[in-house]
């Protein structure tokens, strides 16, 4: 495999870290210099990341060394497909986040917007960082960094439930973060490597029962973000956070970051082969299938509209983990594309459920009755994204699942295609009252029954990643090439393993 | 020039030391700039040292002329090279720092403080610099006496702290010096380098068996390793800011070391291995040392005694890389030594702005601080996320090389509890961050602290205070960056060639 | 068994005394006794240096020449005691005696504070006014 | 070196020592402390180390025993135990 060596990895992460230093330097007093900072860091971002995708569909990497430890230990930024996939989602969201933020902080009048946006950037430079880590030392730098990163965020409120969510957040990932340093420690010590390698690198490193510990452990620390059941339990308080950043810690970043990590480690650090011969895949497929059914359920019983998409997050986030567990080609296809998918999609929810909060201040599914006529295009946004997430062609979230239910039949494993199946009915469930209701239903009496929607700076971005998941869903390699890097990671992974 | 360098890192301050009296004779306000003037010197010896010693490998200088096995040699090698550059730029950064506070808090004694503060230095410096095992003894009592006095002048209840301190204190002294003794009748001989030779045809003999008995205890009750850490709290908690900020990371580190220098230089590491379970002890103690630390510092609601109970938990984990007794874990536990030091620098400095500046230690009353003195809170933010283990600070790094000794040792357990102190530091930090950064969580906190509702002015603590502070914390981020550089050119060497 | 604690009893009476200075540092609840039982630790502890040196039949390390360069005869190392432990005893003593004095100002501050020197009664005092 | 003398010596060196930590007057016990450190010079010189001996009584007995009235007059004279 060709190497390319350039620093662009590094610019792309740490052009956000410079931004949001400026932020922390702009201050309050002037908020449209320092929401530049943020619009501009987020530009130069997206576009150094967008530079480096011809290369790496070439089949090359590229690769930056920060510093060196040890031999074997280094920090240091190897970009593949899979990496630059993650990359891309993140950096072409944050855009629209951004935006969308301006739009939501000044329409709530929010206090200690500087800290908001400092942290908001500091989580882009971690989340990029993990995306182009090239081994687990760099990665677990960077997830630490996202941690405390995020902290700050979901604190936003200085409530006493805020503060509360926020010490639960850091418990687990805190937790997490040890149980992850323990682990790659062991691994180091039994490899004296940590370099991702797709297929795996760990084979016939130690006795199965030390590496399925290991696995176990790995699973748990990046499990806890992923919100795997049983550790998800953070997410959902977490809720209390400002929208846009439940939009980019449930959609992008932190959840994401999570997943990245869980795909990481079955695909690049144990490897379908290895997995396959320790017996764990099924294990692991099962209590994601687990997630998925439990998830969907606890998701039909929150009249709390972002407690709801939570749980349909930690539903769809097991549906990830589960096409990767399965270690066919069809399932790992559908597994990583979701990613993308569910990015765009979940995102849009989010800030459907943002633009009802800054303007009619509902947070609840039962107030949400005929507010679609006041609010075309947010409640528009918001179907296609449900539709989409339920999986009904011809949006994004189709090609996933049925690349993920061709995945569960290659393995042969009929079980997984009904589960797959009831996690689609239970979306259907929890996701089109929601359209019914706000769209046929009589208003409420505090619902304006003209066209009043929410600030443009809101309604454009949600309009936008709507659309654009449509256009996946009919043309899954339009923009980002979202679909070549996905099998050109599959490739990489099956060629080796 | 090196030769000349290793004597002047001595002299310089302890001659100085003398002239403070008669500098504040003249005029009191001269006696700040002229310690700050003075221990510029020791960290450019001890700069030219570490560079002499990383260019040409170690060297050792005779004091007066005298050959080693009779004269006092100073042996230096990249082992205290290293920790010299340690503790002579914290004393002066410490230095800096306290013009404030001693002003306020021990207006009528700043005389005898500075004379007693580079007494201290000289003491500290000695031990790490000499090579003869008695000499070690008395710059080991150098720097307890003026610790004993400077503990003595703190706030209510100091001197009762101090003078439990001394009976200890003399008490791990007077071990040590019989562990000297021992030696001594085994071997004829006081210099290290000569006692690593002798030594290794003795090692059945019960006399170095009791030597070694004597200096670990000895050495125990110095650098607080629980459950010989019952003076250290009152000691270092009741100390001006100014003492404690000096004395708490580097009396305890500069134990550590003795420790390491005699258990794997004066005897060979597999001495202290195999023919002595001291490790196994050592180690377990340690992990009791780490929850009884971390579980005592959850109780305090006063921030400089819940640091001071975390430094207890800090020394375990040295004593764990030590204990591990093998390459990477001693690598952990030198880059450790600095780490913590600097850590623990930045904090006590931090709660010394805090006191100076709002004069309260009690961690609810830190209200709207954020606001108050930002720089001083990001300090505190950026070394209490060290602590926790957060990347790229340097505690992440010191912890990765002690859970690798751990795990190529196979003693899980202490593995566990290294990761579980960080998860109770991160409380014990992230409890005061709430208290600083956000609004109180109960609205009963409110009205009882008497605040103004209206803007929260700026009220920074002073530019001698910042500076330090901000040295320290931008370290904490340096430190943990090039702590590979810092590993690959000097910790490498320090660690004994045996492993 | 008896001979061997006989041949060694100066190393004996060391340990004995250190243990009563130990005693008086830990059980005594004055504050002066604890000060006494330290000073008795510490010369029992130079005692022990002292005896290091002893040799049977050997005398004070002073030679009985006149002066430099009029040795006319060879010094018989073996008829000298071991000088080096009382040079560093030399040391222990100034250093104990500054310990001594450090603690006694130290004990003058606490019975200004206090009024008093018995612990029992400081932890009490300290106890009731919530320090 | 006389092991009769050198006996005698170390038993008043123990009575002393035992004694000191014992008297309930403090005054008396420092002196009593004065008494056991120029047994122990007695003793050292007995056993061949004079300037060991020369300093103790000065520093030792002499210094310190001035120093341990001091502080006694400035103080309590009288002990609970």
């Amino acid at each position: 495999m060709d190497v390319i060596y350039s620093s662009r990895p590094l610019w792309a992460v740490l052009v956000s870290m410079i931004a949001a230093f400026l932020i922390l330097a702009t201050g309050e007093k002037n908020r449209n210099i320092r929401e530049s900072w943020t619009i501009m860091a987020a530009l130069a971002k997206f576009l150094i990341v967008l530079s480096m995708v011809p290369v790496i569909l070439q089949g090359k990497v590229i690769e930056y060394t920060i510093v060196t430890f040890y031999p074997g230990l280094l920090l240091q930024f190897r970009i593949d497909a899979f990496g630059m996939l993650f990359g891309v989602i993140a950096s072409s969201l944050w855009i629209l986040t951004s935006f969308y933020s301006i739009g939501y902080v000044r329409g709530l009048n929010e206090h200690a917007q500087t800290r908001y946006f400092f942290a908001f950037a500091m989580c882009l430079s971690s989340t990029i960082g993990i995306a182009f880590s090239a081994n687990l030392l760099t990665f677990l730098v960077f997830y630490e960094i996202l941690t405390i990163a995020t902290y700050p965020l979901v604190i936003h409120s200085e409530s006493k439930e805020g503060i509360m969510a926020g010490r639960k957040y850091l418990a687990y990932t805190l937790t997490a973060g040890c149980v992850l340093l323990f682990a790659i420690a062991a691994i180091y010590y039994m490899t004296g490597t940590l370099d991702f390698k797709a297929g795996g690198f760990i084979a016939g490193s130690g006795s199965s029962a030390v590496l399925i510990m290991l696995f176990a452990m790995l699973i748990m620390g990046f499990g806890v973000k992923a919100g795997l059941m049983p550790m998800h339990e953070w997410l959902p308080s977490a809720m209390v956070a400002p929208t846009p950043v439940s939009a980019l810690l449930h959609a992008v970043a932190v959840v994401k970051a999570g997943v990245f990590g869980c795909l990481r480690v079955i695909l690049y650090v144990f490897g379908p082969g290895l997995l396959h011969d320790l017996g764990i895949w099924l294990i692991m497929a099962y209590i994601a299938s687990f997630t998925i059914i439990v998830a969907g359920f606890l998701a039909l019983g929150q009249d709390h509209l972002k407690r709801r998409l939570a749980f349909s997050t930690i539903n769809n986030l097991a549906m990830i983990i589960l096409g990767a567990a399965l270690l066919t080609k069809s399932s790992m296809t559908g597994g990583i594309i979701h990613m993308a998918n569910h990015a765009f999609m979940k995102i849009t929810l989010f800030f459907c459920a943002g633009a009802l909060h800054v303007k009619v201040h509902k947070d609840y599914v039962s107030q949400l009755d005929g507010i679609g006529r006041q609010m075309p295009l947010t409640m528009g946004a918001f179907a296609i994204a449900a539709i989409g997430l339920s999986g009904i062609p011809p949006m994004s979230g189709f090609i996933s699942k049925w690349f993920l239910c061709l995945g569960a039949l290659e393995a042969n494993q009929i079980i997984f295609l009904f589960v797959l199946m009831t996690s689609a009915m239970l979306d259907v469930a929890f996701f089109f009252p929601i359209i019914y209701n706000s769209f046929f239903k009589k208003p409420l009496d505090d619902v304006t029954p003209h066209f009043d929607e929410a600030p443009m700076f809101m309604v454009i971005p949600l309009v936008i990643t709507a659309l654009l998941s449509i256009v996946f869903g009919i043309v899954p390699d339009a923009f980002f090439r979202f679909f070549s890097l996905t099998s050109l990671a599959v490739q990489n992974i099956m060629g080796v393993g | 020039m090196a030769e000349q360098f290793a004597a002047l890192i001595i002299v310089v301050p302890l001659i100085s030391s003398l002239l403070v009296p008669v500098i504040g004779w003249g005029q009191k306000k001269l006696c700040y700039p002229w310690v700050v003037a003075v221990l510029v010197v020791p960290l450019i010896c001890s700069l030219g040292i570490l560079n002499t010693v990383l260019t040409t490998g170690k060297f050792s200088y005779r004091l007066g002329g005298w050959a080693p096995p009779w004269g006092i040699e100073y042996a230096i090698d990249h082992l205290n090279a290293f920790v010299l550059v340690i503790v002579s730029f914290i004393s002066l950064m410490v230095a800096i720092h306290s013009k404030k506070s001693v002003e306020k808090e021990l207006s009528e004694k700043t005389v005898p403080f500075y004379t007693l503060f580079l007494l201290l230095v000289t003491g500290l410096l000695g031990i790490v610099i000499t090579g003869d095992a008695f000499n070690l003894f008395v710059f080991l009592e150098i720097a307890s006496l003026s610790c004993y006095a400077l503990i003595a002048i703190g706030e209510e209840g100091a001197p009762i702290a101090a003078f439990n301190y001394i009976i200890i204190g003399t008490i791990g002294a007077c071990f040590y010096l019989l562990g000297v003794g021992y030696l001594y009748i085994a071997t004829g001989s006081l210099n290290m380098a000569d006692l690593a030779n002798i030594l290794p045809d003795l090692y059945h003999s019960k006399v170095i068996l009791v030597a070694f008995a004597f200096f670990t205890v000895g050495i125990a009750i110095k650098g607080g390793l629980f459950p010989l850490h019952t003076w250290l709290p009152d000691a270092y908690c009741t100390a001006p800011s100014a003492v404690s900020s000096l004395i708490a990371p580097l009396m305890t580190k500069v134990a550590a070391y003795v420790m390491i220098r005699l258990m794997f230089t004066v005897f060979q590491p597999h001495f202290s291995v195999e023919i002595v379970p001291v490790f196994a002890i050592l180690g377990w103690l340690s992990v009791f040392a780490i929850f009884w630390g971390g579980i005592k510092a959850l109780a305090q609601t006063d921030i400089k005694r819940m640091l001071v109970y975390v430094l207890v938990a800090e020394v375990g984990y040295i004593v764990i890389g030590v204990s591990v007794a093998n390459r990477v874990g001693l690598t952990g536990a030198i880059l450790h030594i600095m780490n913590d030091a600097v850590m623990m620098t930045c904090l006590f400095l931090v709660v010394g702005a805090i006191l100076y500046k709002t004069g309260t230690r009690e961690i609810h009353q830190f209200r709207h601080l954020n606001k108050k003195m930002p720089f001083t809170m990001a300090a505190f933010t950026i070394t209490a996320l060290s602590m926790c283990g957060i990347p790229p600070a340097c505690g992440f790094f010191s912890k990765w090389y002690l859970i690798q000794g751990t795990i190529e040792a196979g003693q899980w357990v202490w593995a566990a509890a290294l990761l579980c102190s960080s998860l109770i530091n991160a409380v014990l930090f992230f409890r005061v961050i709430e208290c600083a950064y956000l609004k109180p969580m109960e609205p009963a906190y409110a009205h009882n602290a008497g605040e103004t509702h209206g803007e929260i002015l700026r009220d920074e603590a002073p530019f001698t205070m910042l500076v330090p502070i901000v040295i320290m914390a931008a370290g904490v981020i340096f430190l943990g960056i090039f702590s590979g550089k810092i590993i690959s050119s000097v910790i490498q060497f320090a660690v004994p060639a045996s492993f | 068994m008896l001979d061997y604690i006989i041949s060694k009893y100066n190393f004996w009476i060391y340990v004995v005394l250190m243990m009563i200075g130990l005693y008086a540092m830990i059980g005594k609840k004055n504050l002066i006794k604890k000060l006494i039982g330290m000073n008795i630790f510490q010369s029992a502890m130079i005692l022990f240096y002292v005896s290091i040196g002893v040799k049977a039949g050997a005398t004070v390390p002073i030679l009985s020449g006149h002066g430099h360069g009029h040795v006319h005869e060879v010094i018989e190392v073996a008829k000298y005691l071991n000088p080096l432990p009382h040079v560093l005893m030399l040391t222990a003593i100034v250093v104990s005696i500054a310990t001594t004095g450090v603690a006694l100002a130290t004990l003058i501050l606490i019975y200004r504070r206090y009024n008093t020197l018995e612990e029992d009664e400081i932890l009490k005092i300290r106890k009731d006014t919530g320090v | 070196m006389i092991w009769q003398l050198d006996l005698i010596l170390c038993l008043f060196v123990l009575i002393c020592a035992i004694a000191a930590i014992n008297v309930k007057d403090l005054l008396a016990a420092v002196i009593i402390l004065g008494a056991y450190s120029f047994f122990m010079c007695l003793l050292w010189t007995e056993m061949g180390a004079v300037d060991v001996a020369f300093t103790e009584a000065s520093v030792g007995a002499g210094v310190g025993t001035v120093l341990f009235i001091a502080a006694v007059s400035k103080t309590k004279r009288r002990s609970k135990d």
